[in-house]
C-alpha cells in the first residue's frame, strides 16, 4: 500500500523536480496544445452564447475550413486568395446552417438543437471528403517548422506562433464582444432572446453573424492544426478533445474557454508523461475527460458558469 | 377497408391498456413473429442472415437500450459502445472462466454486469443534465474503451488482445464459435431481442416508463408527484445498460465471431444512437425500424448504382452514407422528431381509413 | 417522398439485395482483396488493391493459371470488422478460395477460415504467431510481427555497433496487435542488455508531440523502433523531426515504411534518414512491374498512378503472386480448375525459392512456417529517395521460433 | 364555503424568509393552514405567492423559519418526499408531461398508490397487471369527473390551454392529495372556463375534503371560494383573515392600489 502511494504520489514529483528543464518542456507543449484546444473551445462558446446552440460540428468545422484551404491550395490559388475563398464559404456555410437547420428548430429543446448538430457534423464529414478528398494533405503556411533551445528547453518556432496566433485570436474576440455594437447585441442574445427581439436585433442575423465567426476561428484553428499534423480526419476528433474544455470552463464564458483550455492542456500532458506510464500509458483520450468531470461534480456550473438557479 | 377497427369495442379497461389493441395488428403480429422465424431460417442465405439479419437484430437491441434511456427517459448517452463493450468482454470472461455455463445465462448476467457500469457512469446525471451528460457518457466511451484495451486479464492474457467467442451449445445446438451455423445465431439472436422488445413495451407502459417519461419531460413536476429523479435516471442507465451489455455480447458471439476494443468504439455509439434519432426517439417500433434502416443504407448504396447502371467509386459511397445519414437526422429532427416509427403510424392511420380520404 | 419515388426506391433496394447474392462461378478462380478505399487506412489500401488486380490481370492477359481465369473481388472494409464480415460471407457464396488481407480484419475472420477452408494471405500487420502453420493453418503472412521485431533489433544493433546499456523506445499503436511484440522485445533486451521502454500512442493518433517530446528528451532512447499503422506513422515521423531526434536511428515496422507515410509526414526531405523494414522491395525496377507497365501501354492506357506508392503497390502485387503461384500449384494437382481453399493452402505450402525477381526475399514456405523464412529488408529515405541499406535478411531465429511456435496464451475454446 | 373549515392545523408555516442573493424572497411569513379549508394567497406581482408554494413543495428549503404538516417538521424535505406526506401540486405555468397522452399523465400522478417489484413489471403479469387496471378505473373516474373524456388519448402537448390546467388538476388529484397546492389555476381562462374551474375546485373540497391552498390573481373568484385569504406583499404578509376582512385591510388596499408603504 505504501508502497503504491510512494509510486503514484511521490515518484513522479521526484520525477519533475529531478529534471526540471524537462518539465518546463512540458508545461509548454501543454500550453501551446491547449492554446489550440481553446481555440476550438471558443467556437463552442460564441455559439451558444449567442443561440444556447450547443454544436457538435465545431470540429468538423474546424476540419472542413483546414480541407477547403489546402484544396484551394492545391489547386494554385495564392495563398491570401485561397484566406478569402474559404471564409467566404465559412460564411456561405453559415448562412446555409441557419436557413436550413436552425429557423426551423428555432423552438425546439436544446436538446434536440444538438443532435441535430450531430446529424450536421457527420454530413459536413462527408461533404468535406467528397469536395476535397480523404488523403492526409501537407499544410505549409509559411511558418518554419523548427525548435531552438531556450534556458534549457526545446521550443517549436510553429507551435510558439500558432500559440501565439491563437492568443491574439482570443484576444481580438474579446474585443468584439466587450467594445463593438455587434458584439454586445451578441451578448444580449444570449441573455435572453425575447429582450433582444424587442430592441430590434433579428435573430437570424445574428445566429448568422456567429456561426460566421465561429466559422473563421474555426479556419484559424484548422490552419494552426494542420500546419502542425497535417489536415487529415483526426482533426475533427480534436473537438472531442474541447468537450472536456468546455466543462471546465463553463459553456458560455469566454475567459472559461481560454483557461479550461490551458488547464486541460497543461494537465493532459503531465497526466501522460508523469502518470501516464503508471498506468500503461495512452491515457491522453479519457484523461481530460475525467478531469473535467471530477471538477464538474464538484462544481457543475463550470469555472466561470453563473450558478444556475432553476426556476420552478 | 381492410384496416378497420369498427365494430371493435374495448369493454375493459385490460384490452384498452393491451400491446395491440386491434385484432388485425395482433393478427399481423402474430403471424409476423412466427414467420421471422421460420422463413429466414429456411429461405435466407448465409449471407443475407451473416450480413443483413443478424447484425439487424442485434444493433435493434443496442438501440432499445439507448431509446429506453434517451427516448423515454431523456437523458441522451453516447457512451453506447463502451457498455456494450463491458457486456461483450464480460461473456467473454464468465463464458471462458465457466464453461458448463449456459450461454443465455452467460448473456443475461453480462448484462447485469454491463448494468452495474451502467449506473455508476450514470450518478453524474443527477448534477448533470443535457450536454453536460452527454459529454459526461463520453467519458465512460473513452475509459471503458481503454481500460478493456490495456488490461490483459479481460482478454485471458491473449497475445492478440482479442476476445473470441468459444464454441457454445442451446439444447443441443451449436450457436456460438466458429461452428455455429449463421441460423442457430440468427434464432438466438431474435429470441433475445424478441423477450427483451416485449419486457420494454411492458416497462415503458407501465408506472416505470410513465416515471421515465416525466422526468424527460417536465422534471420540476415529475419531482413533485414522487418521481425520485436519481433512483429514476439510475434505473434507466441500468436497463438501458442491461441491453446495451446483452447486444456487445451478442455482438461478439453471435456476429463478429471475435473482436477487440476497435469494434465498439465511439462510432458504434453514434450508429446507435443515429438509429434511435431516426427510427423514433420513445418508441420500441422505432428501435427496430431504424436498426434496420442504418444496416440497409450501406448495401443498398453499395449495390443501387450498380443495378441502375451506374458506377461510383467506393470512397464516393462511404462519404455518400455519411452525408444521407447526417442529412436525415436533421431532416427527421426537423420534420418528424418521432422518426420513422410515427411515419409508419401514419401510414397505418391511412389505411385505416383507406380507401376514403378521411 | 412521393409514392411513385417510394416505390422506385424499393425496388432498387430489392434489386440491390438480390444482386448481392453469388452468382456461380464456373469457368473462373475467385479471389479477394482487402480494398480499403475509405477509413484510416485508406492509403495502404487503394495502391495495395491496384497492385492485386493489377498482377491479377497481368496473370489473365495471358493464359489465366493453366487456362484458369482468376477472378480477383474487391473488399472494402472502411478499415472495420463488421464489413469486412459482410464482404468475407459475400466471397465465401461465391466460392472464393483465397484472401488478401491486412489489420484487425485477420484477427477476426482467422476462426472463420479456418472453418471455412479458405487461404488468407496477411499482409505484414496481422497476428504474430500467423507465422505457426498448426496455430493459423489458412493464415499466411509473409512477415510476422515476431520476425519485424527481431529484425529491427538486429538493425539497431547493427546500427549501434552494440546495444548493450543502449535505451531503446518502443513506440506500439496502443491495440493489442500494436503491443504484440513486447514480448519478443522484452526477450531480445535480455539477451543483448539493453533497456526497453514502451511508449504506447493512442490509437486515434491525433497527436503524438507529448510521446516525442518524452522519448527524445526524457528518456533520451539511443533508438526508436516504431509498430504503427494508419496515419501515425506520418504523425510520429513529424513530431520526431520536430524534437530534433536523428531520424536515422528509428526504424518502422512494415506498417509506417510506406511513401504515403512519409509524404503526409511533411516530404521526403523531413523524413530523412528514416528506416522502414520491408517484405517487398521498393521501387518500379523490378521485372514483374516492368511486365505490368508493358502490359498497360500495350492496351493503350498509361500505367496507374498508384504504382508510385510503391511500398503498397508492391506488396498487393507480392500477395497476389503468392496466391497465384499457390493456385498454379494447385491446378498442377488438379487440372480441372474445380480448386478449393485446401488445394490452395497445400499449394501454398510447397512454394519454394519464390522471389518474383527479387520483389520479395526468397520465400520458403512450408506447412509449419507460414512466412517463408520471415526475411526482410531495411530501406531508408536518403536524398528525397528510398534506398536499400540491408540485404533481406533475418535476426534471432531461435527467439523468433520460440515465440512463434510456443503454444501459449492461446485463446481459450 | 366549505363544510370541514375550521378543524385542526394540517400546514403550518412558521415564519419563514427564503432569499436569493442579495433579494429576500420571503421574510418571516407564518401561515397556518387548517384541515378541509380553501385558502387562497393572493398579493402583486413579486410578491412572493410562487416563492411560497414552492417552499412548501420541497424545491427551496428557506434560509430561515420551519414548516409543519400534520405537526411534523418537514422543513427540509425534497419535493418527492413532500409528494409522499400526501401534497400536490399544479404549476403556474402549465407542466404537463407534453410527450405523454392525458391518461398516462393523469396516471403518471398514481405513482405513489403503485407499488411493484420491477420483475413483475417487466412481465406485466399478476399484480402488476391488476394494479395498473385498478389504477386505470380510479383515474377514469377523476376523468369523468373533469368532463375530459373525449381527450383521454390526445397528446398533452396538443391541448389549448385551459383544458391543458383542467388536465393537471386531474393529475394532481390522482394522487389522492391531503392538500392541494394550485398556482394560479385559473389564469388565462375565459369565464366559462374559470367557472368550471370553480365549480371542479368547491367540488374537489366538497366531496374528497381536500384541503386546498390556491393562488388566484382574480379578485371575484377568491372572494367567492376561498375560505380564508393570505396576502402577501414584498415578501411579507400584510394581512390573513376570512375574505370580508382582508377586502377591507388598509395595507391590502394600498398593496393593490399600488401606494408605496415602507
Amino acid at each position: 500500500m505504501i508502497d503504491v502511494l510512494q509510486h503514484v504520489v511521490v515518484g513522479p514529483f521526484r520525477d519533475i523536480g529531478s529534471n526540471p528543464a524537462f518539465f518546463g518542456e512540458v508545461v509548454i507543449g501543454g500550453i501551446l496544445a491547449g492554446m489550440l484546444y481553446s481555440l476550438v473551445a471558443l467556437g463552442f462558446v460564441l455559439i451558444f452564447k449567442a443561440s444556447g446552440v450547443f454544436n457538435f460540428a465545431q470540429g468538423v468545422m474546424v476540419l472542413f475550413a483546414a480541407l477547403t484551404l489546402v484544396g484551394l491550395l492545391e489547386r494554385g490559388l495564392p495563398v491570401a486568395a485561397a484566406f478569402v475563398v474559404t471564409a467566404a464559404v465559412m460564411i456561405a456555410l453559415a448562412f446555409v446552417i441557419e436557413r436550413v437547420v436552425l429557423r426551423p428548430l428555432v423552438n425546439q429543446e436544446h436538446i434536440i438543437l444538438f443532435m441535430a448538430t450531430i446529424g450536421l457534423n457527420f454530413f459536413l464529414e462527408g461533404f468535406g471528403e467528397m469536395l476535397w478528398g480523404a488523403n492526409v494533405k501537407k499544410l505549409d503556411v509559411g511558418i518554419p517548422d523548427r525548435s531552438f533551445m531556450m534556458a534549457g528547453m526545446q521550443v517549436n518556432q510553429l507551435e510558439l506562433s500558432a500559440g501565439v496566433i491563437a492568443a491574439v485570436i482570443v484576444a481580438i474576440l474579446a474585443v468584439f464582444f466587450q467594445k463593438t455594437r455587434i458584439g454586445r447585441a451578441l451578448r444580449a442574445v444570449a441573455d435572453d432572446h425575447e429582450a433582444a427581439l424587442s430592441i430590434g436585433i433579428p435573430l437570424k442575423t445574428i445566429w448568422v453573424v456567429v456561426w460566421s465567426v465561429a466559422g473563421l476561428v474555426a479556419i484559424v484553428a484548422g490552419v494552426m492544426w494542420g500546419a502542425k499534423s497535417g489536415v487529415q480526419f483526426s482533426l475533427s476528433l480534436i473537438a472531442l478533445k474541447a468537450l472536456p474544455v468546455l466543462i471546465l470552463g463553463g459553456f458560455e464564458s469566454v475567459a472559461g474557454a481560454i483557461l479550461g483550455g490551458l488547464i486541460i492542456g497543461v494537465g493532459e500532458k503531465i497526466g501522460e508523461v508523469y502518470w501516464g506510464p503508471l498506468v500503461g500509458g495512452a491515457i491522453e483520450n479519457w484523461f481530460a475527460y475525467v478531469l473535467a468531470l471530477a471538477f464538474l461534480l464538484v462544481r457543475p456550473q463550470g469555472l466561470f458558469g453563473e450558478k444556475i438557479i432553476e426556476r420552478v | 377497408m381492410i384496416y378497420r377497427e369498427a365494430g371493435q369495442f374495448k369493454t375493459t379497461y385490460a384490452s384498452d391498456q393491451a400491446i395491440f389493441p386491434i385484432v388485425q395488428d395482433r393478427v399481423v403480429v402474430a403471424l409476423g413473429v412466427l414467420a421471422v422465424f421460420v422463413l429466414p431460417t429456411r429461405f435466407a442465405n448465409e449471407y443475407w442472415l451473416q450480413a443483413i439479419l443478424i447484425p439487424f437484430l442485434i444493433y435493434a437491441l443496442a438501440a432499445l437500450g439507448l431509446n429506453l434511456l434517451t427516448g423515454y427517459a431523456g437523458q441522451l448517452s453516447l457512451g453506447t459502445g463502451g457498455f456494450m463493450a463491458v457486456g461483450a468482454y464480460a461473456a467473454f470472461k464468465l463464458s471462458t472462466a465457466f464453461p458448463s455455463l449456459s450461454i443465455v445465462i452467460v448473456f443475461l448476467l453480462s448484462g447485469l454486469i454491463a448494468a452495474l457500469v451502467g449506473v455508476v457512469f450514470g450518478i453524474p446525471s443527477l448534477r448533470i443534465k443535457g450536454f453536460y451528460l452527454a459529454v459526461a457518457t463520453l467519458a465512460a466511451q473513452f475509459f471503458l474503451i481503454w481500460l478493456f484495451n490495456k488490461v490483459a486479464w479481460f482478454v485471458n492474457y491473449a497475445p492478440s488482445g482479442t476476445i473470441t467467442a468459444p464454441s457454445r451449445t442451446v439444447l443441443g445446438v451449436t450457436v456460438t464459435g466458429p461452428t455455429a451455423s449463421a441460423a442457430a445465431r440468427y434464432v438466438l439472436a431474435l429470441v433475445f431481442v424478441a423477450v427483451f422488445a416485449l419486457i420494454a413495451k411492458n416497462l415503458v407502459r407501465g408506472r416505470i416508463g410513465r416515471s421515465w417519461m416525466a422526468i424527460r419531460d417536465r422534471d420540476i413536476a415529475a419531482e413533485i408527484i414522487g418521481v425520485r429523479p436519481l433512483r429514476t435516471k439510475l434505473l434507466a442507465f441500468a436497463i438501458s445498460s442491461f441491453y446495451c451489455g446483452i447486444a456487445g455480447a451478442e455482438l461478439v458471439f453471435l456476429y463478429l465471431g471475435s473482436a477487440e476494443t476497435l469494434a465498439f468504439d465511439i462510432g458504434l455509439s453514434f450508429l446507435v444512437l443515429f438509429m434511435v434519432i431516426i427510427g423514433g426517439l420513445g418508441s420500441v417500433l422505432g428501435s427496430f425500424l431504424g436498426a434496420a434502416f442504418i444496416v440497409l443504407v450501406p448495401i443498398f448504396l453499395t449495390n443501387a448504382p450498380h443495378v441502375m447502371g451506374l458506377s461510383l467509386p467506393v470512397a464516393f459511397q462511404k462519404q455518400l452514407e455519411l452525408m444521407v445519414f447526417g442529412g436525415l437526422i436533421i431532416f427527421f429532427l426537423i420534420v418528424e422528431p418521432h422518426g420513422l416509427a410515427r411515419l409508419w403510424q401514419i401510414t397505418k392511420e391511412k389505411l385505416r381509413l383507406w380507401p376514403f380520404p378521411h | 417522398m412521393s409514392a411513385r419515388a417510394s416505390i422506385v426506391a424499393a425496388v432498387a433496394l430489392a434489386a440491390s439485395l438480390g444482386a448481392a447474392t453469388p452468382a456461380s462461378a464456373d469457368h473462373e478462380i475467385v479471389i479477394g482483396v482487402q480494398c480499403d478505399r475509405s477509413g484510416p487506412d485508406a492509403t495502404v489500401g487503394a495502391p495495395l488493391c491496384a497492385g492485386f488486380r493489377d498482377y491479377v490481370a497481368l496473370v489473365n492477359a495471358g493464359n489465366g493459371v493453366e487456362g484458369h481465369r482468376i477472378r480477383a473481388a474487391e473488399i472494402d472494409t472502411e478499415s472495420r470488422v463488421p464489413p469486412a464480415l459482410a464482404a468475407y460471407e459475400r466471397l465465401r457464396g461465391e466460392a472464393a478460395v483465397a484472401l488478401a488481407l491486412y489489420g484487425t480484419q485477420i484477427y477476426a475472420l482467422a476462426p472463420r477460415l479456418a472453418e471455412d477452408r479458405i487461404v488468407a494471405t496477411a499482409a505484414g500487420w496481422g497476428p504474430a504467431d500467423a507465422a505457426n502453420g498448426r496455430r493459423h493453418p489458412y493464415v499466411f503472412s509473409v512477415a510476422s510481427a515476431a520476425s519485424q521485431a527481431a529484425a529491427a533489433v538486429g538493425f539497431a544493433k547493427h546500427r549501434l555497433g552494440t546495444l548493450k546499456g543502449k535505451k531503446v523506445a518502443f513506440v506500439p499503436d496502443d491495440s493489442p496487435a500494436g503491443r504484440e511484440p513486447i514480448a519478443v522485445l522484452e526477450d531480445l533486451a535480455e539477451r543483448e542488455r539493453f533497456q526497453l521502454k514502451t511508449f504506447a500512442a493512442p490509437s486515434t493518433g491525433a497527436t503524438m508531440a507529448t510521446l516525442a517530446v518524452d522519448l527524445a528528451r526524457r528518456y533520451r532512447a539511443d533508438f526508436v523502433i516504431a509498430h504503427l499503422a494508419g496515419r501515425a506513422p506520418s504523425l510520429a515521423i513529424q513530431e520526431l523531426a520536430r524534437v530534433g531526434y536523428p531520424l536515422d536511428k528509428v526504424i518502422f515496422f512494415v506498417g509506417g515504411s510506406a511513401e504515403a507515410d512519409v509524404d503526409a509526414a511533411g516530404g521526403r526531405a523531413v523524413a530523412d534518414g528514416y528506416h522502414g523494414l520491408e517484405f517487398a522491395g521498393v521501387g518500379q525496377e523490378f521485372p514483374v512491374l516492368r511486365a505490368i507497365q508493358a502490359m498497360y501501354h500495350a492496351q493503350g492506357r498509361q500505367p496507374p498512378t498508384r504504382m508510385a506508392s510503391s511500398v503498397c503497390y508492391n506488396r498487393g502485387v507480392v500477395m497476389a503472386a503468392l496466391q497465384v503461384q499457390a493456385i498454379g500449384n494447385a491446378v498442377a494437382a488438379r487440372p480441372d480448375g474445380r480448386i478449393i481453399g485446401d488445394d490452395v493452402k497445400a499449394g501454398m505450402e510447397k512454394i519454394r525459392g519464390f522471389t518474383l525477381g527479387g520483389l520479395t526475399p526468397p520465400l520458403e514456405i512450408t506447412p509449419t512456417d507460414h512466412e517463408g523464412g520471415g526475411r526482410l529488408q531495411v530501406w531508408q529515405v536518403k536524398g528525397a529517395r528510398f534506398v536499400p541499406v540491408t540485404d533481406w535478411f533475418t535476426a534471432y531465429p531461435r527467439v523468433i521460433a520460440r515465440h512463434v511456435t510456443a503454444e501459449r496464451g492461446a485463446p481459450s475454446r | 364555503m366549505s363544510a370541514a373549515a375550521g378543524a385542526g392545523v394540517l400546514l403550518q408555516v412558521e415564519s419563514v424568509s427564503v432569499r436569493f442573493g442579495a433579494l429576500m424572497a420571503l421574510s418571516g411569513v407564518s401561515v397556518d393552514v387548517r384541515a378541509g379549508e380553501i385558502l387562497a394567497i393572493i398579493g402583486p406581482n413579486g410578491a412572493g405567492k410562487t416563492t411560497l408554494l414552492n417552499v412548501i413543495s420541497g424545491f427551496y428549503h428557506p434560509s430561515q423559519g420551519r414548516i409543519f404538516f400534520e405537526g411534523r417538521d418537514r422543513t427540509r424535505l425534497r419535493p418527492p418526499d413532500v409528494a409522499e406526506l400526501g401534497i400536490a401540486r399544479t404549476f403556474q405555468n402549465v407542466a404537463l408531461f407534453k410527450g405523454m397522452s392525458v391518461l398516462d399523465n393523469i396516471m403518471t400522478g398514481r405513482l405513489l398508490k403503485m407499488k411493484g417489484s420491477f420483475l413483475l413489471d417487466a412481465l406485466y403479469l399478476g399484480p402488476a397487471m391488476s394494479q395498473e387496471l385498478a389504477n386505470r378505473a380510479f383515474v377514469e373516474r377523476i376523468i369523468d369527473f373533469l368532463e375530459i373524456q373525449a381527450i383521454r388519448k390526445a397528446p398533452a402537448g396538443r391541448l389549448p390551454y385551459g383544458l391543458q390546467k383542467r388536465v393537471e388538476l386531474a393529475r394532481a388529484l390522482a394522487a389522492e392529495p391531503k392538500l392541494l397546492l394550485l398556482d394560479e389555476p385559473m389564469a388565462g381562462m375565459n369565464v366559462e372556463e374559470k367557472e368550471d374551474m370553480c365549480r371542479f375546485i368547491l367540488d374537489v373540497n366538497g366531496e374528497f375534503g381536500t384541503t386546498i391552498v390556491l393562488i388566484e390573481h382574480d379578485m371575484g373568484v377568491v372572494m367567492d371560494i376561498s375560505d380564508r385569504v393570505v396576502v402577501l406583499d414584498y415578501g411579507r404578509k400584510i394581512a390573513d383573515g376570512t375574505p370580508d376582512d382582508v377586502r377591507t385591510h388598509p395595507a391590502v388596499l394600498d398593496a393593490y392600489l399600488g401606494v408605496t408603504h415602507d
